[in-house]
């Protein structure tokens, strides 16, 4: 049997997620590719419907990055975006999704490390609960889909 | 304004998951303003409601479309062009959007997607409160401006119940005890001796009690 | 050669402009810093190189540490930017050949090599080397002749330079190139300038060990120099990146660094000064080949102390050892011998603790060469009348490092002394600091003329996209296939032009970029490449040069997000690849032209710590007619510095800093402020707002400025180690320091001193090397035994690392009969107090058994610490990155040493990392100056990511206007939200919370985000 | 005499008058009713029957009015106006008169969100004002509420609540003059434990001149425990426990805490006798009725009067 590879996307803040992923990737730490980065001037800006959007096309799991927490560059857009994705996955349990497809995980500019990790554990988490629930029951989305 | 709050995911999937093509119909009044029912509201349905279809297999077809006011006629005809394609209708508006979509459309079953609450006001971002029950004859100008109809939980119209603690509603310690609050207005305002006047027992006929109410203007409903 | 013709073109008289010029001699790194620096604070500058191209020694490396990048990535940006600034008049093929009279009134004679070829007209489309294939000079060394004749890909000028002596028939070179533009009676041109001032940067050679004979006199294959095995390493080098032997072209398997190869020595070809940088250049080197090569490549390095002083050095030297598995053995090999048929190499060694010597084959051999300053340097500093020191380096004042004895004239980079690149840029920021101090204050204040063509009008044009995937050398090529990646776009809707660009952001390429962009009418274009973190701006500025709005463009991070942190994973790096790249061309449609906002800019600067970084900041600025306002914690200006009595050099601190702090306190654009804490900020670079509480009152005052620079310094370390604190006669070397100028009776009555190195550093809790203390323990032995010959003093020391110049003083020390006795991390000395005596115990390593010093004096090298506390505060007020150790963290390591990531904020002193008095004027000089580039440009670009409301869907709920961080939005006249571009600060917390969706961030609008969702998942909107 | 009402004569011949209460079973269980009135029957001078007390259902009060008025005692039919509109509460009115009942208690009742139907709709057509002037209304001018003329109008003798420790302190002597305004008979006072601020309150209502209109019985609770005590003081809402009384009950052992909490009793009625304007007391013995008897006895107010 094929190995389950999740899509993963992650919505990371410009002054501190993106930018340690940008450190992880200088210092070769490396992560899952199954991580992709979708690059926010602020979590702030990310929208819950953004988020329902990425599982809608096909996401198995999403995450915010957003700075440490009290660190936002924009005050407290990180701590709105806690909020937004504790309503996704509100939405998700009323679906009988698990909860655990979304995060919001922390991290300073400097934290290449904490952002390989992060992004390790996450894979990890999406991993065990499997493919998304719409690529069980339809798999022909990604036959519409361009093969890449 | 009148305030809402969605629906439970569950009952609102009871009453589309039959159909095929949906309109999903927001309203850019008061559930908007009140994070109910707007563009934003109906978009993050849609999604939800896509993902739940998906799970199962099926794509069903979601028109998003935010009506300027689901309660007035004209602008419920901007429906008009997408009903034949459409199996039903889902309104986040209030109940009475739903309502005049519904006797729009009588061909198409009309469902709500959102638990019309009250007629409230927004105390901080998020908070919106009850103050106000539509009974027909307000009494507002003789409570000092608060009303003890939609803000006392017994309704009682000549004082405070034994239950007030500390200004504090006997129901909840973070509700207002409406008549603590009224005293107080009118202690400022010089006006205690307004409370010492006995209110009579109120006619709920202007509070609904004469079926549904009515308004006419008969120099606009020419 | 030539017949002279000369040209003079007395520039002044053609130029209305009073305004003179700052001459910048030394196109590399340092010197290109200096030119942009004057000239983004608007002053005229001159660069000039001798060669053809600029970029200097680091454009030739592979990589630079400590982060690994390539460097043409990295220095990419600088090197373009010359060409951009207005104020920036760029010569190669010039030399300066004489200069005469004093500092704000020089009056310089240039004389320009023909080239040949007319820059202007040159487009470098290689047709002349192609048929005559000799007639362009190219740089000797490893590399063959190259298929372009660049010294690199991203040859700025970007032209071909011909040498005339081998062409014989010039009519038909002229008719080869189709730009018209040989020049055949090109001629040498002499040019006479004034100048206010001149910055000088000429750099260094690196040593040529082919004078040792016993490490093969340059006659071994696969015996080469540090800079060689990066050419080899390097895209561009001789074998496109390859790790492969010279003499067999086959991957070695076995690579040793032989340290301090002409250097720290005393034979005929040494220099007795340490170049300070290259140990770190032999960890790069290894860490490189395990990491791009074979892990299974056995790297070996020869050292004789391990000098990793800079910040977080010491770190690297750590995963070097710890990650790498690299080899470190503590010796200095005394001979090379090749075996003739195999070409390897034998290493003869001896171990300091072992008698007999060993034998060792490798496969190449790595030479770590120093720097040298070459005849020619001699010749300009003799016409520019520089003093020199015994190693012939520029010599500059003690208190100002940039300061060459030659008023007006000043000195950065390894001219000055022996240094890496990060402390080069530093010193470059601060010379050109200097030398605007001979300019006047009056900044050219006429807006920045437009260089732009005037941008097209897309509005109805369907959608043209160019998709050009970088393949950054082997970056990304490396990993994954570029060619299938422009397959993969080619047939995507919308895709006009799909192209793989060698070097995405070398000249060329950008060239190729603009070109295709205007011939194909393309208005949308996908870069595949690094991040756009640092190159989106790069080609922004490539759009708008082919008139195109700049937000059109959309950089999809290939490097950084995709190979770089997937090595090893090549299918899973493609997959990846493909689906980003999708997602960036699903993206750039949704892109729409945006106009960026700006707002003025305040012009006056907050300095936050009073010791002497912070007030040789201020002053700088403050000499610019820059209000400044300084503010200090503590009661008094001063800081550390006033309890430092002398320098290593001998200069006494105290008179120094008196007088400092005078100037300082009687200027009258200075604002002291002591007893003062910062309590709020807020604002935008450019215009911030700062609370602070000042005096014993406490008293409130709102700070409005431009800039902030933090000077906020460290603390002197003192861990309870070693018994610190126990006894009067265990101290910090502070104490000893003090004591050495206030007593020197006691230093005469001592027989015995000892003093322990490292203490509270390089180990576990500060993993960091504090810099200072080798340099300090070895200033106050020599002044002991000044006061005191006969004194016994015992050194014991893990590294002696006194870089550059302060070698002098440990060769000093060691001839003074100073005892250095090395000691390791697992088995440190230890120190007893018994009836009152201090005793030491300390394993010998050379004698190989235990000693006791009965001492009476211990002195401790505790170094400094971050001051967490000032740092944490100050880091959490104005949201600015920390390293793990507590400093404040730079920009950028390299190209932005005093850059903080946020505008507007820099750093210098020991807020940065642990540094000299002398490192951190140069620091403050450089801050300022970084400064002062800001503060020039009057106005403060704000970008285009605002926020902006659709008045028709607004229902006007006020959400916006309760969650705008900010307070922005407000609910206009026609009811609706409005929010002002010139307050928004582009969060996008409005336009995500808006429940009528009425609000969008441009440039990250819902359309955009949710398209970019769509590519990622193979979908085209 | 404007009633039958038995209580209306006790307090009318100036003697300290006795009330206590009986709370209807939850359940068909008649026999339950007598049992708690006979624990009771001849210490007191009428017994109060709660509405659906704590908004539990319960049997009705009227209905159990009625069995205790078959067994030859006087009770006094409590009427919260939280389950019943103006219709239901006027017929009930007549009905229970029709059956001998002559004595009410007029009360806007708990909120229903305490009892065993928080899902239920709270009516509060009246408040309990509005029904005292309506039972008044009907009694002295023979007219329903709507203004219809009653063809033989019930004649209630008609009593409210009074709560003197509820905030606002201040409003509560005007909220009583309201009542006695709209016709309220008497009043039964809400558990008092604070007597000095009883006190205050009796002060206040004497100098309006409220205690030559109505007769104000005063609340006496007896406390089974410490933790009883202390969870009046913080659960109840309206409830003034002083934390004398708290400690005083914490200070003996828990086998002798009833035993206090009777004494307290006994003392408190014992000094409240001496304020103005107390007409008599009205003692709560929550699910304690037998020990009804013992304080009326040792207080000082037995035997009671025989009309």
């Amino acid at each position: 049997m094929k190995i389950f590879e999740p899509e993963i996307v992650a919505f990371c803040c410009h002054y501190c997620a993106y930018t340690a992923a940008d450190m992880a990737g200088s210092k070769r730490i490396s992560y899952p590719a199954n991580v992709k980065i979708i690059r926010v001037p602020c979590t702030g800006k990310v929208d819950a419907i953004h988020i329902m959007k990425a599982f809608e096309k096909g996401a198995d799991g999403v995450y915010v990055a957003g700075c440490l927490q009290g660190d936002c560059h924009f005050k407290n857009g990180n701590t709105r975006a806690k909020y937004r994705v504790e309503q996704v996955q509100i939405i998700l349990g009323d679906l009988g999704w698990e909860k655990q497809r979304v995060a919001m995980i922390n991290m300073s500019a400097g934290m290449g490390e904490r952002f390989a990790r992060t992004a390790l554990e996450f894979t990890q988490t999406i991993k065990q609960l499997g493919p998304s629930p719409i690529k069980i029951t339809h798999t022909d989305i990604n036959q519409q889909a361009i093969r890449f | 304004m009148i305030t809402a709050e969605q629906k439970p995911l569950n009952e609102i999937l009871d009453y589309i998951s039959p159909y095929d093509r949906i309109i999903l119909v927001g309203c850019n009044e008061c559930v908007t303003v009140c994070a109910a029912g707007g563009r934003k509201e109906v978009g993050l349905l849609a999604s939800a409601l896509h993902l739940n279809f998906l799970k199962h297999g099926r794509t069903v077809e979601i028109k998003e479309i935010t009506l300027e006011r689901q309660c007035d006629p004209e602008y419920a005809e901007e429906l008009v062009s997408e009903i034949d394609r459409t199996d039903a209708i889902l309104s986040m508006a209030c109940g009475c959007g739903v309502q005049t979509i519904a006797a729009r459309y009588n061909e198409k079953p009309v469902f709500p997607a959102v638990n019309t609450k009250f007629m409230g006001a927004s105390v901080s971002q998020g908070i919106w409160e009850e103050k106000c029950q539509g009974c027909g004859d307000c009494l507002l100008g003789i409570t000092g401006g608060i009303c003890p109809v939609a803000r006392c939980s017994k309704h009682l119209l000549n004082g405070p119940c034994g239950g007030t603690s500390k200004g504090m509603c006997e129901i909840a310690p973070d509700v207002d005890c409406a008549w603590c609050l009224i005293w107080e207005r009118l202690k400022a305002l010089g006006m205690e001796k307004r409370y010492e006047e006995i209110m009579e027992a109120k006619d709920f006929r202007a509070a609904g009690g004469g079926g549904p109410r009515r308004i006419i203007r008969k120099d606009l409903s020419l | 050669m030539q017949n002279h013709k000369d040209i003079l073109s007395d520039k002044s008289k053609n130029d209305k402009s009073k305004d003179k010029s700052v001459l910048v001699i030394g196109g590399g790194v340092g010197g290109i810093r200096a030119a942009l620096d004057l000239a983004e604070s608007r002053r005229n500058v001159i660069l000039i190189d001798k060669s053809y191209s600029i970029g200097g020694l680091m454009t030739q490396l592979d990589r630079t540490f400590p982060t690994n990048n390539c460097d043409l990535c990295t220095v990419s940006p600088h090197l373009s930017e010359t060409t951009r600034q207005l104020h920036l008049d760029l010569q190669p093929m010039t030399q300066l050949v004489e200069l005469t009279g004093e500092a704000g009134n020089f009056i310089a004679t240039l004389v320009t090599e023909p080239r040949y070829i007319d820059i202007e007209k040159c487009t470098a489309c290689g047709e002349c080397h192609k048929h005559f294939p000799d007639a362009v000079r190219f740089t000797p060394g490893l590399d063959p002749r190259a298929p372009t004749c660049m010294r690199y890909p991203q040859a700025t000028p970007y032209s071909f330079s011909i040498d005339m002596e081998k062409i014989t028939d010039i009519k038909a070179l002229q008719k080869v190139c189709r730009a018209d533009a040989i020049n055949a009676y090109d001629t040498p041109k002499k040019t006479r300038v004034e100048l206010a001032s001149v910055v000088l940067s000429v750099g260094a050679q690196l040593f040529d060990p082919a004078v040792l004979d016993n490490f093969g006199g340059g006659q071994f294959d696969n015996v080469m120099t540090g800079l060689e095995y990066e050419r080899i390493m390097s895209a561009s080098g001789p074998f496109q990146g390859d790790l492969v032997r010279v003499s067999d072209k086959k991957r070695p398997k076995k690579v040793a660094w032989i340290q301090c190869v002409g250097s720290r020595g005393i034979n005929k070809a040494d220099v007795p000064y340490c170049s300070g940088v290259c140990c770190m250049y032999a960890l790069k080197e290894a860490i490189v080949t395990k990491e791009r090569f074979a892990e299974n490549i056995e790297t070996t390095i020869f050292y004789m102390d391990m000098r990793t002083y800079g910040k977080d050095y010491e770190l690297y030297f750590n995963r070097a050892k710890n990650d790498y598995d690299i080899r470190m053995v503590r010796s200095r090999p005394h001979s090379i011998i090749e075996d003739s048929k195999t070409k390897n190499l034998s290493i003869t060694y001896a171990l300091e603790e072992e008698a007999l010597q060993k034998t060792e084959e490798f496969d190449m051999v790595v030479l770590s060469t120093g720097f040298r300053i070459p005849e020619t340097t001699l010749d300009l500093a003799n016409r520019l009348g520089l003093e020199l020191n015994s190693h012939h380096f520029a010599r500059t004042d003690h208190f100002n490092p940039v300061k060459t004895s030659k008023p007006g004239i000043y000195a950065c980079g390894v001219i000055e002394s022996p240094k890496d690149i990060p402390e080069t840029i530093v010193q470059a920021s601060a010379a050109a600091s200097m030398a605007a101090v001979h300019l006047p204050v009056v900044i050219d204040s006429s807006g920045a003329p437009e260089i732009f063509i005037p941008e097209r009008d897309i509005s109805g044009e369907k959608s043209r996209i160019g998709v050009f995937v970088c393949d950054c050398g082997f970056e990304i090529g490396g990993l994954i296939k570029v060619d299938k990646l422009i397959e993969f776009a080619k047939n995507r809707k919308d895709v006009v032009v799909s192209q793989a660009v060698g070097y995405g952001c070398s000249r060329d390429s950008m060239e190729i970029i603009e070109g295709l962009i205007k011939t194909h009418n393309l208005n949308r274009v996908v870069i595949g490449g690094c991040s756009p973190r640092t190159h989106e701006t790069k080609f922004q500025d490539l759009l708008r040069r082919a008139g195109l709005n700049k937000y059109l463009v959309e950089i999809v991070n290939l490097r950084d997000q995709d190979t770089w942190a997937h090595i090893g994973q090549p299918k899973e790096s493609q997959d990846k690849a493909f689906k980003l790249l999708h997602a960036g061309i699903s993206g750039v449609r949704k892109s729409r032209p945006l106009i960026d906002q700006t707002l003025p800019m305040n012009q006056n600067a907050l300095v936050l710590g009073g010791g002497v970084t912070g007030m040789t900041a201020a002053l700088q600025l403050a000499n610019q007619d820059i209000k400044v306002y300084l503010v200090e914690r503590g009661p008094v200006l001063g800081g550390l510095a006033m309890s430092i009595q002398k320098t290593i050099e001998g200069d006494d601190v105290g008179p120094f800093m008196d007088k400092l702090v005078e100037i300082v306190l009687a200027h009258k654009n200075i604002q002291v402020l002591t007893k003062s804490i910062i309590v709020d900020h807020s604002g935008i670079p450019g215009r911030f707002k700062t609370g602070i509480q000042t005096g014993i009152r406490m008293n409130y005052m709102q700070l409005s400025h431009g800039v902030t620079i933090l000077a906020t310094g460290a603390l002197p370390n003192r861990p309870d180690s070693y018994g610190l604190g126990t006894h009067v006669n265990i101290t910090t070397q502070l104490e000893l320091d003090a004591m050495i100028e206030d007593a020197p009776e006691k230093i005469k009555t001592m027989n015995h001193v000892v003093m322990i190195q490292c203490v509270g550093s390089r180990e576990p809790g500060n993993p960091n090397c504090s810099r200072i203390c080798c340099q300090t323990s070895i200033k106050n032995a020599l002044r002991i035994k000044a006061i005191n010959p006969d004194a016994q003093i015992f050194i014991l020391y893990r590294d002696i690392r006194t870089y550059g110049f302060y070698e002098d003083y440990y060769m000093e020390a060691r001839k003074k009969d100073v005892k250095f006795i090395r000691f390791s991390l697992d088995n440190k000395p230890i120190v007893r107090v018994e009836n009152d005596q201090v005793s030491v115990f300390v394993d010998d390593i050379i004698l190989g058994r235990k000693i006791q010093i009965q001492t009476d004096y211990l002195a401790l090298s505790t170094g400094m610490i971050a001051d967490d506390e000032t740092t944490e505060d100050l880091s959490m007020m104005f949201h600015l990155p920390r390293t793990a150790d507590h400093y404040f963290l730079e920009d950028h390591v390299k190209l932005r040493p005093v850059d903080m990531s946020v505008r507007g904020f820099f750093i210098a002193g020991t807020n940065h990392s642990p540094r000299t008095i002398r490192e951190s004027i140069t620091q403050a000089l450089a801050a300022a100056g970084r400064a002062q580039t800001l503060l020039a440009k009057k106005e403060i670009e704000l970008g285009a990511a605002i926020a902006k409301v659709d008045g028709s869907k607004c229902a006007a709920c006020l959400i916006c206007v309760r969650s705008c961080p900010f307070s922005i939005p407000f609910i206009n006249e026609d009811g609706y939200s409005q929010i002002d571009p010139a307050k928004c600060h582009g969060c996008g917390v409005c336009a995500a919370d808006c429940p009528a969706k009425a609000i969008q961030l441009l440039a990250y609008e819902d359309d955009q985000i949710l398209a970019k969702l769509d590519g990622l998942f193979g979908e085209l909107n | 005499m404007k009633t039958e009402s038995k209580l209306e004569k006790v307090l009318a011949s100036g003697a300290l008058a006795v009330t206590s209460e009986v709370g209807p079973p939850r359940g068909a269980i008649p026999e339950r009713v007598r049992q708690k009135a006979n624990l009771i029957k001849d210490h007191v001078d009428a017994i109060n029957v709660t509405d659906n007390q704590t908004a539990m259902v319960r049997m009705s009060s009227w209905a159990a009015g009625v069995i205790i008025k078959q067994m030859g005692l006087d009770p006094i039919l409590q009427m919260v106006t939280r389950d019943r509109n103006r219709l239901a509460m006027q017929s009930d009115i007549i009905g229970a008169y029709s059956l001998g009942i002559n004595t009410m208690m007029c009360l806007s009742g708990d909120h229903a969100k305490f009892g065993d139907h928080p899902m239920a709709k709270g009516v509060f057509d009246l408040d309990s004002i509005q029904l005292v002037q309506t039972v008044q209304k009907m009694r002295d001018k023979g007219k329903f509420q709507g203004g219809a003329d009653i063809d033989t109008p019930p004649k209630m003798f008609i009593g409210a609540a009074a709560n003197p420790f509820a905030d606002p302190f201040e409003l509560r002597v005007m909220r009583l003059a309201k009542k006695v305004k709209a016709g309220a008979d008497f009043i039964q006072t809400q558990c008092i434990f604070n007597l000095d601020k009883f006190e205050k309150y009796m002060e206040m209502v004497c100098d309006r001149g409220l205690d030559k209109k109505v007769h104000l019985l005063a609340g006496i609770t007896p406390m089974k425990s410490a933790g009883m005590a202390r969870y009046m003081k913080n659960k109840v809402p309206g409830m003034d426990v002083p934390d004398e009384i708290i400690k005083r009950m914490a200070g003996v052992s828990k086998e002798k805490q009833p035993e206090e909490g009777i004494k307290i009793a006994i003392e408190s009625i014992e000094r409240l006798k001496q304020v103005k304007g107390v007409h008599g007391f009205h003692i709560m013995a929550i699910e304690w009725e037998e020990k009804v008897p013992q304080i009326v006895e040792k207080a000082g107010l037995f035997p009671r009067p025989a009309l």
